[in-house]
């Protein structure tokens, strides 16, 4: 096996450098990724740095880039967080009734051990932080970094935190699975909503523009920007769920009674 | 971009990948496997990728390393190589 | 020395740790024995294409891909000309975010799967796992009566 | 609405999906209707798509309305090749929901919700795989159909299942990075990503010389090979379908593979171009050995099995080293790329058909071993009629699908010079003969008294009454059966309509 994997692992390098051999420079602003190939017109790079504040109202190159140019990419990227959430669920999920607890915890003995006390204070401070920080980057994710996967991602780990802080069960009383695979689904829901919503008003798919009728917006480009928020925030809900509920499973082997 | 630092994370990168792939307790391969997610964010940080940097460090330093313990709590921590 | 770092190694030193990143990856997924190891060398792997795909992106003395946003009465969006050299390539990002969180999802599912082999097997090497399966063939028949449910 | 429909075919099973994900674990009787409502509308969209492509040519689609300039937003392109595939994909899925209303050993207790959700994504993956025209949407769809077939094949609950899943993520998630290192290859030789803009820039000297754009090719061309079980990159596969739930590997053994050879010709037609490719002499002659390859060790190792599936798993690789081979053949006419195109169509079904039959031997009588076939001819006629069909249809007797293709595969291996490639289709089709005329005679003359054999089984089965009623399969196990043996029939008897749609792409300019 070793030789096999020493062989394999060579052929890939041998191959990987004879095509750096006609790489462009490093950090060169006109190599054919940077600036197109000439005479096969508009660079897509230039073109998105110089156009999408026009077209969409949005700063942040890579987010409008995301969520609206390439947002057919975006929706299905989403749909892959769903499908390992699912994946997770039917792989490790222990089928029938939870097991029964043995000692039902509640918010006061979630506190109540010793040993706990400056973990779940500490945490008890950080955690509406971190909430506030995720809800601020996918809101401010047009004009700084950040957006939907960022903030749905800081918003799962808050509740990750919380349940290594304390306990998976006592996450779940707040957040229970119920909740979190409807809110997945949800989530995919309000991204496809749009994009079949502006099929309704006879354009494409997720072609926003046609959305400012909703929005009462003065052009296309905000109602683009608008919407861009909207699909941001039903990716970050799939992401917060799922990142969540994979957490949930893995932690606790399936049954989600106490985890890590 | 200072050519150095990146010079020098890059090497910190090899080297963090080496050692997480050569220790034998796997709760110790995670963290530094964590470590080696946030080396590579930083390392995009500085070329300029802030969205990359930002999804990596919530993704590959954070989250996923938090899978990989759960997942080494449940089954064993040694392992052969 | 310092010449020959410079002219020589330094203008592909991207490329060069991503390749070796990369078989260091695929080294530890395919000789590796232990499956978290696997999983470990199959993130470092697709980091390094990670790697790769930013390092298109990266133009010399260019920011982060956000536009300068002033779009005050003074300035009409549409005469703004914007230089595209002075903002990194955005493309590269946007792909990357997507391998991203494409890569943790695969990550998950293979670890409900090791979970799950540890579940069956009650070890996580390889070759321990084989030789359970050699020693008791009718292993895969053992749950089928539980499916049944 | 009608202008709609490319993106509605992949849309209608996302929805399918979310419906039976909000409301599936509520009731579980939500579940079969919403996926097959689901897969219908995909399945009439297809066709009608199809048929606009026969009247009216090539659709583009932009989704998002980004169309000018090229390639900022991502392209669907349906055109006769993929039309044909999307039909295909189709019908596989409406034949296969319906198998699996009946979950008998399935593995999939109490976890319905969950395993429709991942069979409409997976359905998803595969039409969004087929209908669209940008090399980095691809990979997302890849991703999105090999994540819910790692789900699907571990959900089994058999260890050995579960091991065949893990290598099976394995082998897939590193195939996929090869084929992403492969796009970015392009892109750094390129700057696009649009397959069809990729393919005007490849057109250009300079950048056809270079060396990164003969890696790209090696790369993806790899991570392809590995999606679809060619010869060498075959490990995962035959554990994984036969072990894996029945209706699991119903859906994922005719259609995962076919539709990534379907990925590999795209990428020779219309990222790189066949000019390009076949232009370096060498490759052709290099592959078209490799598919030999893969026939003679599909075959040899298909006849080394005693088990039903593990035997039909290594046809698979056998049937994959055709059409690779086929599409490699590089010849005068393309022939041997129409032929194996036409291959992916008759081949989805033929799988299709046989593994049918083999999860309602599994299903019904709870045979797997080919000892244990004994008299079925009599217990189960309707059953054995579709195998006999897909049987001949895999050996390559006439009226049927089969021998179509393997004509088209065998003129352009003519036309080409390639008579390793006929030689070893020819020995293939001896051993499918071999092997298929070996089950019939178990099946025909064996004359194992049924009734013992299935009593003792039956009691382990417990509630479900199936395997007790003996005789006969019912009619949800029988319709698919019957109608992809029918459809095998008429694909073979209006090849000639068939291949001349196929041609319109396949044709040499």
């Amino acid at each position: 096996m070793k030789c096999f994997a020493l062989f394999a692992v060579f052929i890939t390098g041998g191959l990987l450098l004879f095509g750096t051999a006609d790489f462009p420079e490093q950090g060169d602003p006109h190599s054919p990724p940077n600036a197109g190939i000439p005479g096969d017109g508009v660079s897509i790079s230039h073109y998105y740095l110089t156009q999408t504040e026009k077209d969409t109202h949005v700063p942040n190159v890579v987010t409008a880039v995301l969520a609206d140019y390439r947002g057919y990419d975006t929706l299905f990227e989403t749909v892959v967080i769903f499908a390992a959430g699912m994946a997770i669920f039917a792989i490790l999920r222990v089928s029938g009734e939870p097991r029964k607890r043995h000692r039902p915890i509640t918010d006061s003995s979630i506190n109540g051990d010793h040993r706990r006390i400056i973990i779940g204070t500490t945490c008890r401070l950080l955690i509406p932080v971190i909430q506030l920080f995720a809800l601020y980057v996918v809101a401010h994710g047009h004009h700084s970094p950040g957006g939907g996967f960022q903030g749905g991602v800081i918003l799962g780990a808050s509740f990750i935190l919380f349940a290594l802080a304390n306990n998976l069960t006592a996450a779940l009383q707040r957040f229970s699975e119920k909740t979190f695979m409807n809110l997945a689904c949800l989530g995919i829901l309000i991204y496809a909503g749009f994009g079949i919503f502006c099929q309704f008003l006879e354009h494409n798919f997720l072609d926003y523009g046609v959305l400012q009728k909703i929005f009462h917006t003065a052009d296309p480009q905000m109602a683009r920007s608008h919407s861009m928020l909207g699909v941001e925030i039903g990716v970050a809900f799939t992401v917060t769920a799922i990142m969540f509920a994979i957490y949930a499973n893995l932690s606790s082997k399936g049954e989600l009674d106490n985890g890590l | 971009m200072i050519w150095q630092f990146e010079t020098i994370l890059l090497i910190f990168l090899v080297i963090a990948a080496v050692i997480s792939l050569r220790v034998k307790d796997l709760l110790s391969a995670s963290m530094i496997f964590g470590i080696y997610s946030f080396l590579i964010c930083l390392l995009w940080a500085t070329m300029g990728a802030v969205d990359v940097a930002f999804t990596e460090a919530a993704v590959g330093a954070g989250v996923s390393a938090v899978f990989f313990i759960a997942t080494v709590y449940n089954t064993k921590r040694r392992s052969s190589d | 020395m310092s010449d020959f770092f410079l002219n020589i190694i330094r203008p592909d030193f991207n490329f060069w740790i991503y390749v070796i990143l990369m078989m260091i990856g695929l080294w530890a997924v395919i000789a590796k024995r232990n499956l978290i190891k696997k999983l470990i060398g199959l993130s470092i792997f697709q980091t390094a294409i990670i790697l790769f795909y930013v390092s298109l992106g990266v133009k010399e003395g260019a920011t982060i891909p956000i536009v300068e946003h002033h779009s005050g009465p003074g300035h009409p969006l549409e005469e703004r000309t914007i230089d595209p050299e002075k903002y990194a390539n955005p493309v590269p990002h946007v792909l990357m975010l997507t391998a991203i969180v494409v890569g943790v999802s695969t990550l998950g599912v293979a670890l409900a799967v090791a979970q799950s082999l540890f579940n069956d097997f009650g070890t996580l090497e390889e070759d321990e796992i084989l030789a359970r399966l050699k020693m008791d063939p009718e292993l895969n028949r053992r749950s089928n009566s539980s499916t049944h449910v | 609405m009608s202008e709609q429909l490319p993106v509605i075919i992949v849309l209608a099973p996302l929805f399918g999906a979310l419906v039976v994900g909000l409301a599936g674990p509520k009731d579980h009787r939500v579940c079969f209707p919403a996926v097959l409502a689901s897969l219908l509308v995909s399945f009439c969209a297809a066709i009608a798509v199809a048929w606009h492509v026969h009247t009216n040519g090539v659709i583009n689609y932009f989704v998002g309305g980004w169309e000018s300039p090229r390639g900022i937003g991502i392209q669907i392109r349906i055109d006769q090749l993929n039309a044909l595939v999307l039909i295909v994909i189709g019908v596989v899925s409406v034949l296969v929901s319906i198998f699996s209303i009946r979950p008998v050993g399935d593995g999939r207790a109490g976890k319905t919700p969950q395993f429709y959700t991942l069979y409409c994504l997976l359905c998803v993956g595969l039409f969004g795989m087929t209908v669209t025209g940008d090399a980095f949407n691809l990979f997302v769809l890849v991703e999105v159909s090999s994540l819910t077939s790692y789900a699907l094949i571990a959900m089994g609950n058999r260890p050995r299942g579960t091991l065949a899943a893990f290598n099976y993520i394995l082998m897939g998630t590193v195939g996929a990075s090869f084929y992403l290192l492969g796009v970015g290859y392009i892109y750094l030789s390129t700057g696009a990503l649009n397959m069809e803009q990729i393919h005007s820039i490849i057109a250009m000297p300079e950048v056809a010389q270079s060396n990164s754009i003969k890696v790209a090719f090696i790369f993806i061309l790899v991570g392809v090979w590995t999606k679809m079980a060619f010869f060498p990159l075959h490990g995962w596969l035959p554990n994984a379908y036969s072990y894996c739930p029945a209706s699991t590997s119903c859906l994922l053994a005719p259609l995962m593979t076919k539709v990534s050879v379907y990925v590999m010709i795209r990428v020779i037609l219309s990222i790189f171009g066949a000019e390009w490719v076949f232009g370096h002499t060498g490759w052709s002659n290099l592959v078209v050995w490799l598919g030999v390859i893969a026939i003679m060790a599909g075959s040899i190792l298909a006849l080394a099995q005693r088990e039903l599936k593990k035997m039909l798993c290594y046809l698979i690789v056998a049937e994959v080293g055709y059409m690779v081979g086929g599409a490699w053949l590089a010849d005068e006419g393309n022939w041997g790329l129409t032929g194996a195109v036409f291959h992916i169509l008759g081949d989805s079904l033929m799988t299709l058909s046989v593994f049918l039959v083999a999860s309602i031997f599994a299903k019904k009588i709870k045979a797997t071993r080919l000892e244990d076939l004994e008299g079925l001819f009599k217990r189960m006629p309707l059953v054995m009629a579709g195998f006999v069909t897909a049987a001949l249809a895999l050996i390559g007797v006439p009226p049927t699908c089969g021998f179509y293709s393997k004509f088209y595969l065998i003129r352009g291996a003519m036309d080409s010079g390639h008579w390793e490639y006929v030689i070893a289709l020819i020995l293939s089709s001896l051993v499918n003969a071999v092997l298929f005329f070996r089950i019939f005679e178990i099946a025909y003359f064996g004359n194992k008294p049924a009734a013992s054999h299935g009593h003792d089984e039956a009691k382990q089965g417990g509630e479900d009454d199936l395997t007790l009623s003996g005789q006969g399969a019912p009619f949800t196990f029988l319709f698919p059966l019957l109608t992809s043996a029918a459809l095998i029939v008429i694909l073979g008897i209006y090849n000639g309509e068939v291949v001349e749609f196929i041609r319109i792409v396949t044709a040499p300019k």
